[in-house]
């Protein structure tokens, strides 16, 4: 019967679904996992991210590996969508027997990994920017959740008081996508950071999800004339809205979140002639040396430079990994939990260099920001380095 | 022989004063007639006299804007079409209308949707009861379905069968509908002299076993000659006579606009 | 909970949605771009009234049933008057809508952060239980009068009201039976998951809903289950190949389209006919036949 | 301020109409929705963009390759998809999912080619505004008004003054009696999918100028949809008031309702539109044949 095959392929499909179950075993080397987009929109980061952090393990390997034995790294795709984030660490945890998991940069699908990590007791350590990821409410951690970067809402009051106290700015305009978490918080830290400290917000303006066009915002933005714009978006959306603005004759200093730091956001701009001036912030300097060498030994390895700074964010995480490893002594994954928490003065390339965990949130303890300028020649100047304590 | 009784009787079916516009074009004009209960009544015409029109006013399928459609002394005019198929009106289309994908049986257990009496809840948890409905709607519609000559191909694709065939089973379908009023519009459309012959015998035998009252629509005259107790001449929709089939076929208008065509 | 076991949670969930957009699609010849909004409507009804009111996970489940039901028929009763290309858009607005309403009303919905909070109680055993119950129900549906009236709707609307047929009431019962589906499957994606997002029923959502329903065949209920559980697993097989997978999945599904443009099971029923090594051709209701001849190509 | 929104709506407005006339032309004429029209619009924008980035090619010729290129892709879709579906009398309803599907192929390939990356074009292409009267009217808005009027106008000319217009607009009325007249419907399907997706390839290349080059870009394909069914059956002009009002619409209610809630009411307010008419702006009135 010819139209059985369709059943017979999926016997055969859940077969070995089963059959790669338990393929784990001891004295074998370190499994290590990742949860990033691999495809889809926003497949650029995920890979970026993947190459970061296999350099690293390659690195790591090279130098005799961690414990004496070698580190595995396995990366898999979530498209993007909670439910495959969620069913990717469980094959991470049940089938791999991963001891640490790297990811995600999606907040939301952290959001939905975390309970299960609680169940599943192997910690989870990326960049998800949202705090409700490893605080689900205040004074509640998330045992197994870490977040190596400033939070949104850090980096929202950074960029408010960068705006005050370095633009000598008083009136402020936001824009901001409501169906992104990662941008309405940011934007709304901001908005309540610069009001409550003198400045005003004269436009906050939110638009849904999807949209291509920002003219009929902009317009209304326009007439407001505020000092500063503020865009916490994607580079996409924030290459779009930086063209359009411009083209509507704008001419606010525009201020961006950690995203429009890619060279796809000058892309989306249409070039470094409409996307020069704009302010963005990183946790890394570029002008740093050690972060030179780092770029030199990425395109010796994959033969291309650097695209997006999520390369950095996958090379550091397997670093804080691999350090939580050693200082634990084993690859039992409660012990490694209990390692990242207590991570201290760990050398990395972000920040000032050196990571410690706050075991009480989670999250890194005091790690700054610099704020950069995209210059016409199509450099990311430094301009001033922000503490989140400072806030 | 039936004038008398025509007079008398009162009407099972009345059309009073219909008309129906489509753009500019006036359909159907003040029309107006009677049928009564258990006639066979013929209602003929030139192409494009509105007879079609006429069947789609009465069975709702079209809402006329003006007149009365009155059944059984029950006003039934601008009535959606399955209101007026609960009322125990069907018919079949000059086009026809199967559901080709299904199969013969299906299409005819489908028509019969009135016939099975359960409700939704009921069908959904596949009751005893919907069981035992479903099972006699099933041999029922087979039984239809062997008197008309189809039982061997209850399980064919309707819209496989040859054209002489389909047309029956419109007629199958019509009456597992249990009518008490049929309209058949033009049967015997596309069928040989020897399948008209059987049509004009299966007429009379469903009005007479199924108690029915029929109006057919049909440009084989023969056929109307032979089933009619009654007929209505339409042209330009308007009713141009309307009779037994002698005083019909003498009536100068008719013989002029469409029997002289012949 | 294991792997295997959250894998088959999400496929047999999805077997649930499917089975509402079969109904849908398949029988009635509606297209739905916004069946997912249904899911999350479902979804969020039960996880909201299970975080904000403690409510136990069988009454959430209600809960959320109950309201997909209730947005269907608002919902459902202006757009189901309209022609059935328009319809589509329709539930696309609508699907645009909900995705709105839900990232705005931060207050109850926790916006674009999400719903979190929510107990992870669904096991596969509530799954299976309710895809058999779904299933079971739809079959009946199919072989009773009501699910022939749809297939009457779906093929020739104004010979189906001719025969008694109320095609509005049809397609709305359907609509809102569809939407229960959903909102059940949404409910236990909520308690699976724990966690809920707008953008995880967008309308990519709903579209690759219906790839699923035609991939096995649309007009065969089989063909529907076993058609999503092939590309579910499918999906989760090529994890495997990193940033092919998307492109591999897509070529899978456009290569067994070319060979098989009506689905892999076409019009075939599984049945005990079948099994006792009859006809393949089931005998009854519900059949629709395959190789049907209509030359001209015009939707209805 | 006003008439700028204005002319913000006319501008977005008029992308949609581009979008919308080609998917309108096969809906109209075989009655079939075609979503591959979105990986239509994404293959021209990544062709002409290719050409000028990689190639070095000037725009305009770019720009030819890219039409051709989506018209061919178009109609090999057609021939991959949709003709055997003909070929076998199986209903158009099962081109749906043909039709999605090389929509999501289409994304998921340049996904994986262009890696995720944004593009543009090289050295700020087309960029910057010119004022007028104190309106700021941006250079590309010019150059697509004037490319999608030129567009139309070939577009009217080879349907109403050709040989293969007279067959497609013949079949566009009843295809079953254009067969039985001789006209060879394998052509006049194949012709609509060219046409449909030259005039994508068009759109598409000037999207990936006035926005950027992304993967995702064919999800404009929605817009076109929306566009096509609100401007009505029966004629293409349908289908370029669609795309202005929804242009206009969109523009309107983000600047004086809600930007974050504008989608979802543009929306109900087209399917409201529906509803009291339900034959389009400027559709004809069919009378449904028993």
């Amino acid at each position: 019967m010819k139209r059985l095959i369709g059943l017979v392929l999926s016997l055969v499909l859940v077969g070995s679904l089963m059959a790669s179950v338990g393929a784990a075993a001891k004295d074998e080397p370190i499994v290590i996992g990742l949860i990033t987009a691999l495809t889809g929109p926003t497949s650029l980061w995920g890979t970026q991210e993947r190459n970061g952090a296999l350099l690293r393990a390659e690195e790591i390997n090279a130098a005799g590996g961690v414990l004496g034995r070698q580190i595995k790294f396995i990366a898999y795709d979530h498209k993007g969508s909670p439910a495959e984030g969620v069913n990717a660490y469980r094959k991470l945890v049940d089938q791999d027997r991963a001891c640490v998991v790297l990811g995600t940069h999606f907040s939301n699908i952290s959001l939905a990994i975390a309970p299960i990590a609680e169940q599943k007791r192997v910690p989870i350590l990326g960049q998800p920017m949202e705090p409700k990821v490893t605080m689900p409410a205040p004074g509640k951690v998330n045992r197994y959740s870490f977040l190596a970067q400033p939070s949104c809402i850090e980096q929202g009051q950074m960029m408010a008081r960068f705006a005050l106290e370095e633009l000598n700015a008083k009136t402020a305009a936001v824009l901001t996508d409501k169906a992104n978490s990662y941008s309405t918080s940011q934007a709304e830290a901001f908005r309540d950071y610069f009001q409550a400290h003198g400045g005003t917000v004269v436009a906050y303006i939110e638009y849904a999800g999807g949209t291509v066009d920002f003219k009929a915002q902009l317009t209304q933005i326009k007439p407001k004339d505020p000092d500063v714009l503020y865009l916490p978006q994607y580079a996409q959306a924030g290459g779009m809205q930086v063209k359009q603005a411009r083209e509507l004759g704008i001419d606010a200093v525009i201020l961006g979140s950690n995203s429009l730091s890619d060279p796809p956001f000058v892309n989306a701009c249409g070039g470094i002639e409409v996307a020069k001036g704009v302010h963005f912030m990183f946790n890394v300097d570029f002008s740093d040396p050690r972060f030179a060498s780092f770029l030199k030994n990425y395109e010796k390895r994959f033969g291309e430079p650097v695209v997006t700074y999520h390369t950095l964010f996958g090379y550091d995480d397997m670093t804080l990994a691999v350090t939580a490893i050693k200082n634990a002594g084993s690859t039992d994954p409660e012990k490694i939990r209990d390692a990242i928490e207590n991570l201290k003065d760990v050398p990395i390339l972000m920040g000032d260099g050196k990571f410690t965990m706050n075991p009480k949130t989670h999250r890194p303890v005091n790690m700054p920001s610099w704020v950069f300028r995209w210059e016409p020649d199509g450099t990311r100047k430094p301009i001033k380095l922000m503490y989140p304590a400072e806030l | 022989m039936g004038s008398n009784r025509r007079d008398s009787a009162p009407a099972f079916l009345e059309v009073r004063q219909v008309e129906k516009r489509f753009g500019g074009v006036l359909a159907v004009n003040g029309l107006s007639f009677q049928v009564l209960k258990g006639e066979i009544v013929g209602l003929i015409g030139p192409n494009g006299a509105g007879k079609t029109t006429v069947f789609n006013i009465i069975s709702g399928v079209t809402r006329p804007d003006r007149g009365l459609v009155v059944l059984d002394g029950r006003e039934v005019q601008g009535l959606h079409p399955f209101q007026i198929a609960r009322l125990g009106i069907a018919r079949t289309f000059q086009e026809i209308h199967l559901f080709k994908e299904l199969t013969v049986l299906h299409n005819v257990m489908s028509a019969g949707h009135l016939r099975a009496t359960y409700g939704f809840w009921e069908g959904l948890l596949r009751l005893p009861r919907v069981r035992r409905i479903e099972s006699r709607l099933a041999e029922e519609s087979l039984n239809m379905l062997s008197m008309f000559g189809l039982g061997d191909v209850a399980t064919a694709g309707a819209g496989e069968l040859p054209y002489g065939l389909q047309k029956t089973l419109e007629i199958v379908k019509a009456l597992i509908t249990r009518p008490r009023l049929l309209l058949l519009d033009e049967p015997a459309a596309g069928l040989n002299p020897e399948e008209t012959d059987r049509l004009k015998e299966l007429i009379h035998r469903i009005r007479d076993q199924f108690d029915l009252t029929i109006i057919v629509i049909e440009h084989t005259m023969d056929l109307i000659r032979d089933v009619s107790d009654h007929i209505v001449v339409m042209n330009f929709g308007e009713k141009l006579a309307e009779g037994h089939w002698d005083e019909v076929r003498c009536n100068e208008d008719v013989v002029r606009c469409y029997l002289g065509e012949d | 909970m294991s792997f295997l076991e959250g894998v088959l949670i999400n496929v047999f969930i999805l077997v649930i949605i499917t089975q509402g957009v079969y109904l849908l699609t398949g029988m009635t010849g509606l297209f739905s771009l916004g069946q997912a909004a249904f899911v999350a409507t479902g979804a969020y009804a039960a996880g909201i009234v299970a975080t904000r009111y403690q409510a136990p996970f069988l009454l959430s489940l209600a809960a959320g049933v109950v309201a997909s039901v209730v947005v269907s028929l608002v919902v459902g009763y202006p757009s189901l008057k309209l022609r059935r290309v328009h319809f589509s858009l329709a539930t696309i607005a609508f699907g645009y809508g909900i995705e709105s309403i839900l990232n705005v009303s931060t207050g109850i919905t926790g916006g674009a952060i999400g719903l979190i909070g929510i107990p992870n109680i669904t096991r596969l055993w509530h799954v299976l239980l309710a895809a058999f119950l779904t299933i079971a129900l739809v079959r009946n549906f199919k072989l009773c009068r009501y699910g022939r009236a749809c297939v009457s709707t779906r093929t020739d609307e104004v010979a189906a009201q001719v025969y008694g047929v109320n095609a509005f009431v049809t397609k709305e019962i359907v609509f809102a039976f569809a939407a229960g589906i959903s909102g059940l499957a949404g409910g236990l994606l909520a308690f699976y998951l724990g966690y809920l997002s707008p953008d995880m029923f967008g309308i990519p959502i709903s579209a690759e809903y219906l790839i699923m329903v035609f991939f096995g065949g649309l007009y065969s209920q089989t063909g529907v289950i076993l058609g999503t559980i092939f590309l579910a697993l499918l999906m989760e097989m090529l994890r495997a190949t990193a940033e092919l997978r998307m492109v591999l999945y897509c070529t899978i599904i456009l290569i067994f389209i070319i060979f098989r443009p009506t689905g892999v099971f076409g019009t075939w029923e599984f049945s005990r006919a079948w099994l006792a090594g009859l006809s393949g051709r089931a005998f009854g209701p519900g059949v629709v036949k395959e190789g049907v001849k209509d030359n001209g190509f015009k939707q209805a | 301020m006003f008439f700028q929104q204005l002319l913000n709506g006319i501008s977005v407005g008029s992308m949609y109409s581009l979008l919308a006339v080609g998917f309108s032309l096969v809906y109209n004429i075989l009655g079939i929705v075609n979503f591959s029209h979105g990986a239509m619009i994404a293959i021209g924008t990544y062709l002409s963009y290719w050409c000028v980035r990689y190639l070095r090619f000037p725009v305009p010729l770019a720009l030819v390759i890219a039409v051709i290129g989506a018209g061919l892709a178009s109609m090999g879709t057609e021939r991959a998809t949709l003709r055997p579906l003909r070929r076998r009398g199986q209903s158009s309803v099962f081109f749906f999912i043909a039709s999605l599907t090389v929509f999501n192929l289409v994304a998921a390939l340049l996904t994986y080619i262009s890696k995720g990356n944004i593009e543009s074009y090289p050295s700020a292409f087309l960029t910057g505004s010119f004022t007028f009267r104190g309106l700021m009217i941006p250079r590309i808005d010019v150059v697509m008004l004037v490319i999608a009027i030129l567009s139309l106008m070939c577009l009217t000319y080879v349907l109403f003054r050709t040989r293969i217009g007279l067959a497609i607009r013949a079949a566009s009325y009843n295809l079953k009696a254009a067969q039985l007249m001789g006209i060879n419907i394998d052509w006049v399907v194949a012709g609509t999918f060219l046409m449909a997706g030259l005039l994508a390839g068009i759109g598409g290349s000037l999207l990936g100028v006035k926005y950027a080059v992304y993967a995702d870009i064919g999800n404009m394909v929605f817009k076109a949809f929306f566009s096509c069914m609100v401007g009505g059956l029966g004629n293409l002009t349908g289908a370029i008031w669609g795309g202005l009002l929804i242009g206009l619409l969109e523009t309107f209610t983000c600047a004086y309702i809600s930007s974050s809630v504008s989608p979802a009411i543009t929306f109900t307010v087209l399917i409201v539109l529906l509803l009291l008419r339900p034959q389009g702006l400027s559709g004809r009135v069919t009378e449904e044949k028993i």
